[in-house]
């Protein structure tokens, strides 16, 4: 840590030699949340900067351990807001595999669906607010548009519009409604047609490019050694996704060969391929739900849910669930006594991991770069403190 | 009419203007804004299409606590909003609205606008400095270097209008214009309108205020009053900026009837160019402090030269 | 060591208003509401949608475009308020200038919501700063919100800024002696070198 | 930048403008909330509605509540036979029933769980308070929102006809009124 400190004013100290050191956050508009950074600066230059994380730890490992597995699904959506559903059924896929359970095979596509649709969601939150951290204030308006029309379906199939708490242990909570898949298919339909117009305010934007292009590279290097995962992993050339790897839910027969689905890579690691990856993951998020829509529609008539017992206990031992999140793998390690309540239930978000390497990719750079990468590492707070 | 009364008159209209017609773009911005991006933006202040909403920001304005930093160096940051303010009103009262429609009427008034405009940036280096806060001495620092380096391509391209004028009168300038400027001091006007919007801190130039970066930029700590007056000067800033583009490039009042509704013209082409630097504002991201500095150098500067260049040469053959 | 914590003083315009002009005065703050997002978890985005073309909550006046606290009239606290995180929050309100006005918004910011039992979470921001309105939910709808904003714009037309009303309403907060840890109480300390 | 680069400035920028301005064009597509209600789906998590008659205080519903905001206060009475010669039968009256929406969560659970569907979703959003206090909404208070319970949607074909959810959050009852301005279908 610096010793001499800049004050400000007039009779500043010695100004030509003084490091301003500089609290980016806990509030602040560039850190959406409440991450904050502690930087050196050397002029406009970022000597040195580090992450400072725990502003908003609520402690939900520790609240897992005092909650019936019901209950807890509601807490586990919560960390990472973005992506609440894709967070639930990694819970219940832990919760399911440790019961032996086998998921009806209509609630197993519908989950797909909506984890997809989640998928897209989120990248739109972030398609429209990286954008305005680089001082373009209008394609957040457009992103969002999409996304109330996303969340309008969403919401009518679960009751909410970003707290889904859709799944349970064994299936999902309701039926589909009548009429909603091909409400599902008018929206899919309406966000592709609108996505051009996004897109041209993004890409091609020589502003925006030379924003970031070559702004804030990370090595495939780096991304291995901070456990980096997600869109930013791949923007890096890092060719790891789980929904491929270690299929889970539909996703074995969606990225069979000649499927929808597909692992959208970059190698230049830059702010820009990062914002490439997400936009081009967009698509391929549509795709599959389209293809998961049109599945179900061709689908037999069966549950949605397995009948489950008063109290459920999960018996003795543990498992390691990973699942591809919108920001990366998020992970739940599942310890069980035996009792209705996990006696551990550890949490292994993606924001944690992406952030952590920022502390390496932001020395160097100058102030406004700081912010075009910090965007561009595409975090949810609570995801990082949990 | 006495002359004292005659002046009174004539201040008294100006500062009309100054207060009115930032409003207006103001307001524009507002729904120009709202309705690009889909939405409607105010409809409730006032009534009809929220009409009054800047009116309601004043009038809140005026009842908020007016907070001055400990840290802050106090006489400097009480004064600094007023300098603004001021440049900006010195500059729009030489601006003509009419052959002999203007308040001041001084030879050289080009001069005029470009020496009084830069005083209102003075005004921005002491709220960056005064303030006592980081993020306010950083957004300073940056308008500093923005704004002398952005000087220089838009004292050029006034050069240029001059030179073709053959004065430095925004009156004679307008009387001298030809359709056929629209083509020969085409660069001359980009420059122009590119360095102003810089010169006013409008995206994509917003650099020094980024507020996703620096919350606020120099004003970052300023309350109430003394902050409505830094809009109210960047709003003026574009009501001058557009309406001096207007008289230099689009020939001021000149156009069908400019005997019955010449200040009319004026305002319309001004409008013009206001929505243009408020259009930039919505489609565009923000450019890197560094990659500003080399728009201005290696892309207006030489521009403006050229134009230069071209408008002697034009000079020299009609004359 | 203790220090004077000075009530916050309202605008010149607002001390000696007659009743008339203190209608219109109402009016400007009922219809500008500069809001400062304190975006702190899942209501933040919900707050963000409110913004957004759908919903557009600048049709009642409600300017987001206060990206500090200097410049803002309306905070509106959205998502969970952490221990770690209260000091920040009450800094910043008090960095507000009069009269300025909290909407607490979603469960997490009325009373801890969810996290009511963690061991790091304040139970409700109201044990922070005066809130004026609560709107429940988890997260609220954009709509609830608006409605917030409503409810708060009927009590600003029929309110009477004084200085008494304002010790009234930060009677606890304000307006007394006050340990000097509690009102220059800095950020938590980052990790030593070699993080 | 050189001037070769400011041409190649000018296609990207002037897309994202013309974009904007063919936005200017078109309607806004805000839904003016205070002058227009909007059309929420039946299943809307909104708040929570209480029909009072169904419930045998089971307290089912406040132990499965993830964050315990529901309170029951009941007592036993005795209920003479109804036949002659009948054993007197003890049943529990509801003395208090009150949700704390200052703390509630919306997850549902309470609804999913109570066996003798007491307890309804309605997509009623309009309660912010003034006084948190008011949050906490007595058993009369959730009993008024009944009035605005939707009926649940009709089922996609590929739903199971036979075989009833294992979770009926839906009432069997006979159905409640269904408020004006929410249709079930959007």
């Amino acid at each position: 840590m610096t010793t001499r400190e800049l004050t400000v004013g007039v009779g500043a100290g010695e100004l030509a030699t003084a490091d301003m050191v500089l609290n980016i956050g806990p509030q602040h508009p560039a850190t959406h949340g409440v991450l904050r950074l502690r930087v050196t600066l050397d002029g406009e230059r970022i000597s040195r900067a580090e992450p400072i994380v725990g502003y908003m730890h609520r402690g939900a490992e520790k609240l897992f351990e005092v909650r019936d597995y019901r209950q807890i699904m509601v807490l586990a959506n919560r960390h990472d807001w973005l992506s609440a559903f894709s967070s639930e059924v990694g819970l219940a896929l832990t919760v399911e595999r440790m019961l032996g359970m086998e998921v009806p095979v209509r609630a197993t596509w519908t989950r797909t669906l909506l984890s997809e649709l989640n998928r897209v969601l989120n990248h739109l939150m972030f398609l429209g607010s990286y954008p305005l951290e680089l001082g373009a204030i209008t394609p957040i308006f457009y992103s969002f548009r999409e996304r109330e029309e996303l969340q309008t379906v969403m919401e009518e199939i679960s009751g909410g519009r970003m707290h889904y708490m859709f799944n349970r242990v064994g299936g999902l909570r309701e039926d589909i409604p009548a009429g909603w898949l091909q409400r599902v298919q008018a929206a899919i339909d309406g966000v592709r047609a609108r996505m051009p117009e996004l897109e041209s305010l993004l890409v091609g934007n020589e502003i925006l490019q030379a924003r970031t292009r070559g702004v804030g590279v990370l090595t495939a290097e780096a991304v291995a050694s901070y456990g980096v995962s997600g869109p930013i992993a791949r923007a890096s050339g890092l060719d790891v996704d789980l929904r491929r790897d270690q299929p889970y839910l539909a996703y074995d027969e969606l990225f069979a060969p000649g499927g929808p689905g597909r692992v959208v890579t970059r190698q230049a690691g830059d702010c820009l391929a990062r914002l490439e990856v997400l936009l081009e993951q967009t698509h391929v998020g549509l795709d599959l739900a389209q293809a998961c829509v049109e599945r179900l529609l061709a689908m037999p008539a069966g549950p949605v849910n397995l009948k489950l017992p008063k109290v459920l206990k999960v018996p003795e031992g543990s498992d390691y669930v990973a699942t591809e999140n919108p920001l990366g793998f998020n992970g739940y390690y599942l310890v069980s006594r035996g009792d209705k309540t996990p006696w551990r239930l550890a949490l292994r978000s993606a924001s944690f991991n992406n952030v952590a390497v920022l502390a390496e990719l932001l020395p160097g750079n100058l102030l406004a770069d700081m912010v075009a990468i910090l965007g561009s590492m595409f975090f949810v707070v609570g995801d990082i403190d949990k | 009419m006495s002359t004292f009364g005659e002046v009174v008159l004539r201040s008294l209209c100006v500062l009309i203007a100054f207060l009115v017609l930032p409003l207006l773009v103001g307001q524009t911005e507002h729904k120009l804004m709202a309705h690009m991006q889909g939405r409607l933006g105010p409809m409730y202040a006032g009534g009809f299409h929220g009409w009054a909403q800047l009116v309601a920001d004043g009038v809140k304005f005026t009842q908020k606590e007016d907070i001055v930093p400990l840290a802050a160096d106090k006489p400097v940051f009480r004064l600094a909003p007023a300098l603004g303010i001021v440049s900006y009103l010195l500059a729009l009262a030489v601006i003509p609205f009419g052959p002999h429609l203007v308040a001041a009427g001084i030879t050289g008034s080009l001069l005029w606008v470009l020496a009084v405009g830069a005083i209102g940036t003075v005004g921005t280096l002491m709220a960056g400095w005064s303030s006592g806060n980081k993020y306010a001495l950083i957004g300073g620092l940056r308008s500093a270097a923005q704004l002398v380096s952005y000087e220089v391509p838009l004292i050029l391209a006034a050069a240029s209008f001059a030179m073709a004028a053959g004065s430095f009168s925004l009156v004679s300038i307008a009387h001298a214009w030809t359709p056929w400027w629209l083509l020969w001091q085409l660069p001359g006007a980009i420059v122009f309108l590119v360095a102003g919007t810089a010169e006013l801190q409008r995206p994509p130039f917003d650099m020094p205020v980024a507020d996703s970066e620096l919350v606020m930029g120099p004003w970052t700590e300023y309350t109430g009053l003394r902050f409505a007056l830094f809009l109210l000067a960047e709003y003026a800033g574009i009501v001058v900026v557009s309406l001096v583009l207007a008289v230099l490039y689009l020939g001021g009042w000149t156009g069908p009837f400019d005997h019955q509704i010449g200040p009319f013209w004026v305002l319309l082409k001004g409008f013009f160019f206001a929505v243009i630097i408020l259009w930039m504002r919505m489609s565009w991201p923000r450019l890197r402090e560094d990659q500003l500095q080399r728009v201005a150098w290696l892309g207006l500067v030489p521009l403006a030269l050229l134009q230069i260049v071209l408008t002697a040469a034009g000079v020299v053959l009609t004359t | 060591m203790t220090t004077d914590l000075p009530l916050p003083r309202v605008g010149p315009a607002q001390v000696a208003a007659p009743k008339p002009m203190r209608l219109v005065l109402n009016w400007g703050r009922r219809y500008s509401l500069w809001v400062f997002n304190f975006g702190l978890a899942c209501c933040a985005i919900e707050f963000i949608a409110a913004s957004m073309a759908r919903h557009d909550f600048i049709r009642l006046g409600v300017i987001p475009f206060a990206p500090g606290p200097r410049q803002a009239d309306l905070m509106v606290v959205s998502g969970t308020v952490t221990d770690k995180m209260a000091p920040a929050i009450r800094r910043l309100y008090d960095q507000m200038p009069e009269p300025k006005y909290v909407i607490s918004f979603g469960a997490c910011s009325n009373s801890g919501g969810p996290y009511w039992d963690s061991y790091c979470v304040t139970k409700g921001v109201d044990q922070l700063i005066p809130v004026d309105v609560y709107v429940p939910g988890c997260p609220p709808r954009p709509e609830a919100l608006l409605q917030g904003i409503l409810t708060l714009q009927d009590r600003i037309a029929s309110e009477r800024p004084s200085h008494a009303s304002l010790r009234e309403k930060l009677g606890p907060y304000a307006g007394r002696r006050a340990s000097a840890a509690e009102v220059s109480r800095p950020l938590v300390a980052p990790p030593e070198a070699g993080t | 930048m050189t001037d070769q680069d400011k041409k190649g400035f000018v296609p990207g920028l002037l897309k994202g403008m013309g974009t904007t301005a063919r936005a200017m064009t078109r309607h806004a597509h805000t839904q003016e909330y205070p002058d227009v209600s909007p059309q929420l789906p039946p299943r809307s998590r909104g708040v929570i509605a209480l029909e009072e008659s169904n419930c045998t205080s089971c307290m089912l519903c406040a132990r499965e509540c993830p964050d315990w905001c529901i309170y029951i206060d009941s007592h036993k009475e005795t209920v003479p036979p109804t036949t002659e010669g009948g054993r007197e039968r003890k049943e529990n009256v509801l003395d208090r029933f009150a949700i704390d929406f200052s703390l509630c969560m919306y997850c549902g659970i309470c609804i999913e769980v109570c066996p003798f569907d007491a307890l309804f979703w309605s997509p009623e959003f309009e309660y912010a308070e003034t006084d948190i206090r008011d949050l906490l909404h007595e058993k009369d208070r959730l009993g008024q929102w009944m009035a605005t319970v939707p009926a649940p949607p009709a089922l996609d074909q590929g739903a199971p006809v036979d075989q009833p959810e294992p979770t009926e959050s839906a009432p069997s009852e006979p159905q409640p009124a269904q408020a004006p301005d929410e249709d079930p279908a959007p």
